[in-house]
């Protein structure tokens, strides 16, 4: 029996209403919540629910497509995950997560735009109240005022849309764009852009990152910079790949904006020294990449990235807040040797750097050669060569901290006591799991790439006939 | 120096929007979109599945919604989800408030309130309570709802507090108020789904528009939104005047 | 000119009045009191856009909750002196 | 016209959010640009001579005559969403001050 989609935001938000009441057993609403919701992504419905029992257009919907699909079931796998990391931190927000989760799915499965603003809005406030985590307010602050300027924008440029087209309803409102004098659009499709960029950590809107990442600890790091920012790319990419095509004139515009997001977070990311802030940057990169790929139109690439930025960033902001948590720091060349004691968390964490790289036999090399592909099938060489300029600072950075944090400090002539530092366990035994199965996770799909293109882009793969644009079987049966 | 810049960002802000704006009004096709049928004038006609006629106020009967007002129509009918949505986004930002405003501290310097302050302040809170009901009751017949409505109730809340040092209340005892309309809300959304196959679906019988008893399940839509608007803006307001955050 | 122009024309005087002395009042009290009036004026906006729902509720949230809240949270600092 | 207006308050309040380094000013410069946008997207469904979109005893009878009745639920729920947001950042405000003594980020000072 088909679910209705509906379902995986009514759960949780009744969850939440209900924690409310039962505040002292909040925590097993959460955990029932999150399971459930991860278990029944892969029992909706798939076409354009109505709710309300309206006609669509001129009902809210919700749509479920194989590109939703996965956005759902990567948002509530990985919530799941950092429940597994960090209970202790997550059951005392168990009632915002529980709304925030609602909002998340509601957000990337929704068919109309301005409930997406609303879901948006119950995403980011629960994320403004995670951040608090942080204890430092000006920080979180900072993030809402951010946050604010974004959704007033965002609902600019929905207006005006509503104002051109008269209709809200995505599906109806991406037949009439192509329609539309580019003139009257083009205002609305850029407030949007900047609207949406705050949560998706583009760049003109990406000034909150740095300070609430940068203060966060094993739960607010993977939360934050992974499933919400998920979340949000994959809301970025429905919307301008699908719904806001633009003509090549305007979408270049936002692919250089893109681009520069991609390299100054790499650079960033190459000039820091604590190891969240590496982490922060090198997400903003991604998220740049992602949102490049989006816009030109490679909508299984894109979605390759940040999949497999979402399940590395995940294992190594929880490993960079639990070293910052045990060790007092995460500056990685006071870490040297940390993870000697700690080799199952070093290992996923040495993994997932290398797999965002993109080092051959991890998913991530498959997501690059995606990309890579994609442009030169295409005959664009300029991006291309951006981008491996940009994989070449990535993979300095995340090799210069890998090797730091395995050496126990016998770099130079004398094993200084003070340089290494001591053995501390960071991961008790179900947090290392979870971090050990999202490692092995990237290893798998990166030995049969294929089976997990599959399971990304459907069997069609994403969009209809585009499909997985390379095949590793094929590769093999060339060079043969 | 900043403020130079702030006001050049703000002007080339503003100067974009109008030019942009401007640019295309002859484009904006509002009024098109009424009479071409777009989502607002379905709205309008309660014609969205299947025209039942011209409404007539205080005659058609089983309209689609019901509801005189037609932006209640679009609240709590059309567009409930985002009304769900919305009042999660309060629900949040008062549990927010209250997770980061601290606990209540009893306000020992404060002066005390005169007499006749108190009095009048402890007649006027039921008479505005009152008032706060009544909009929200008659939100799909006149204009208000549920939001204003909540409002005045958290209002008149704020009244007591503000005139009367000794009133106190339990900011939990909120939390459960908020926790049981939204509740109730998430579960007429979910027994339309069960009834009819539709989440949030207008499931019962919506009577004659004009009447109290009219837009089938609006008005208890409403009455949730506003006790829920209620509950979280008295809960904001408590945390916002008794917190204290302890450093 | 209608009754509607004339009053479209004040009330926009009045909102961009008070708007501009909220954002450049030296005093924080002065910025709140003003963006109150900036919320009473809107109210008038909206009725005048004849959506009475939003004129009431840009009235009580707007206009006065919002002062309400604003207050509250400079209360306590009051006694720093540079902030009243 | 008012319009027009509301535009000019939203670049209004973005000034105010850059202006200064005071965070109750900021969130009264948020304020300022949720009030623009609000009275734009209202001013947007407004039809010249429409009528306030509540069937009463003495209604129009052709349907043209109302204003938009989505643009003033969407309103309704945007100023709702303005106070959730202004609330939790009033909060933040307060806890910046019991902090560090001072609503301006300047003085606060430090990095990260």
């Amino acid at each position: 029996m088909m679910l209705n989609p509906v379902l995986l935001i009514a759960i949780p938000l009744g969850l939440a209403f209900i924690s409310v009441i039962f505040s002292k057993v909040k925590a097993w609403f959460l955990v029932v919540g999150t399971i459930a919701c991860s278990v029944l992504v892969f029992f909706v419905e798939s076409g354009e629910t109505a709710i309300g029992g309206f006609r669509l257009p001129f009902a809210i919907s919700l749509v479920v497509d194989d590109y939703t699909m996965i956005a759902v079931a990567t948002v509530n796998i990985l919530l799941l995950a950092v429940l597994a990391v960090s209970y202790k931190k997550a059951s005392a927000y168990s009632t915002v997560l529980l709304a925030g989760l609602a909002g998340l799915n509601g957000m990337v499965m929704t068919g109309d735009l301005f409930n997406l603003f609303v879901f948006m809005e119950i995403t980011a406030i629960s994320a403004y109240i995670i951040s608090s985590e942080g204890k430092k307010p000006e920080k979180s602050f900072n993030y809402l005022v951010i946050g604010s300027i974004g959704s007033v924008l965002y609902l600019l440029g929905l207006i005006l849309l509503y104002g051109i087209a008269g209709t809200l309803n995505m599906a109806e409102m991406s037949e009439m764009i192509p329609g539309l004098t580019a003139t009257a659009v083009i205002l609305p499709v850029f407030l949007i852009f900047l609207g949406i960029s705050v949560e998706a950590k583009l760049l003109p809107m990406s000034g909150w990152v740095r300070g609430v990442l940068g203060n966060s600890n094993s739960f607010t790091g993977p939360i934050l910079a992974t499933v919400y920012s998920s979340a949000a790319l994959f809301v970025f990419g429905r919307l301008f790949s699908q719904i806001l095509v633009m003509e090549k004139a305007i979408s270049t515009v936002i692919v250089i904006i893109a681009l520069i997001t991609f390299i100054s977070g790499q650079a960033a990311a190459f000039r820091s020294r604590s190891i969240r802030k590496v982490l922060l940057f090198s997400s903003i990169a991604q998220a740049g990449l992602a949102a490049a790929l989006f816009v030109t139109g490679f909508v299984f690439p894109a979605v390759l990235v940040i999949v497999n930025n979402a399940i590395g960033k995940f294992v190594m902001f929880a490993t960079a807040g639990r070293l910052d948590e045990e060790y007092g720091t995460d500056d990685y060349i006071g870490l040297r040797g940390a993870f000697c004691s700690n080799i199952v968390a070093g290992s996923a964490f040495t993994i997932s750097a290398l797999s965002i790289t993109g080092i051959p036999l991890l998913f991530g090399f498959y997501a690059k050669l995606n990309v890579l592909a994609a442009y030169l099938n295409q005959g664009t060489y300029f991006v291309p060569a951006v981008i491996l300029a940009g994989t070449v600072i990535e993979a300095a950075y995340f090799i210069r901290i890998i090797i730091r944090l395995w050496a126990p400090g016998r770099e130079g002539e004398q094993a200084d006591a003070s340089e290494s530092v001591g053995a501390r366990k960071i991961f008790s035994f179900t947090e290392g799991m979870a971090v050990v199965i999202a490692a092995l996770l990237i290893i798998l799909s990166g030995i049969l790439p294929d089976s997990a293109g599959k399971l990304i882009g459907g069997e069609k793969g994403l969009l209809g006939d585009e499909g997985p644009v390379i095949s590793m079987t094929s590769m093999k049966g060339d060079s043969e | 120096m900043k403020k130079i810049f702030a006001g050049l960002a703000a002007v080339a802000f503003g100067v974009l929007l109008i030019l942009g704006i401007s640019a295309s009004t002859d484009i904006f096709r509002y009024e098109d979109a009424l009479t071409e049928g777009g989502a607002a004038a379905r709205y309008i006609a309660k014609d969205v599945n299947g025209s039942n006629g011209e409404i007539v106020f205080g005659e058609t009967n089983d309209a689609e919604t019901g509801s005189a007002n037609m932006v209640t129509s679009v609240i709590a009918n059309y567009r409930s989800f985002d009304t769900l949505g919305e009042v999660t986004v309060l629900f949040l930002a008062s549990l927010g408030v209250s997770l980061l405003a601290g606990t209540m501290v009893k306000n020992g310097k404060r002066k005390k309130s005169g007499f006749v302050l108190k009095t009048s302040a402890r007649f006027l809170f039921p008479v505005m309570l009152l008032t706060g009901i009544y909009i929200f009751t008659h939100g799909h017949l006149t204009p208000g709802g549920g939001f204003p409505g909540g409002s005045m109730i958290a209002s008149s809340f704020l009244l007591l507090y503000l005139a009367d040092e000794g009133f106190s209340t339990r900011i939990s005892s909120f939390k459960i108020a908020e926790g049981i309309a939204g509740l109730l809300y998430t579960a007429i959304g979910a027994t339309g789904l069960l009834v009819g196959g539709y989440f949030l679906m207008n499931f019962l019988p919506t009577g004659t528009v004009g009447s109290l008893l009219s837009g089938g399940i609006i008005p208890i839509v409403y009455v949730l939104i506003g006790l829920k608007v209620g509950s979280e803006i008295t809960g904001i307001v408590s945390s916002m005047y008794n917190g204290e955050v302890k450093v | 000119m209608s009754w509607f122009n004339v009053l479209e024309v004040a009330v926009s005087i009045l909102l961009i009045v008070f708007a501009i002395s909220a954002v450049v009042s030296k005093k924080l009290l002065t910025s709140i009191v003003m963006l109150s009036a900036v919320g009473m004026a809107a109210a008038v906006a909206f009725a005048l856009l004849s959506a009475p729902d939003v004129a009431v509720t840009e009235a009580v949230i707007g206009s006065g909750l919002i002062t309400f809240l604003f207050v509250a949270s400079i209360r306590r600092a009051g006694k720093a002196g540079d902030v009243l | 016209m008012i319009k027009f207006t509301s535009l000019l308050l939203i670049a209004i309040g973005l000034y105010g959010i850059l202006s200064t380094r005071n965070v109750i000013r900021i969130l009264v410069g948020i304020n300022i640009m949720e009030i623009g946008i609000n009275i734009f997207i209202v001013a947007m469904g407004y039809v010249s001579d429409g009528a306030a979109p509540i069937l009463s005893v003495d209604s129009p009878g052709s349907l043209l005559k109302y204003v938009d009745p989505v643009a003033q639920a969407l309103v309704l729920t945007s100023i709702v969403i303005g106070l959730g947001i202004t609330a939790l950042g009033l909060v933040f405000a307060r806890r910046i001050h019991s902090k560090y003594g001072t609503y301006d980020l300047d003085s606060i000072g430090g990095d990260s």
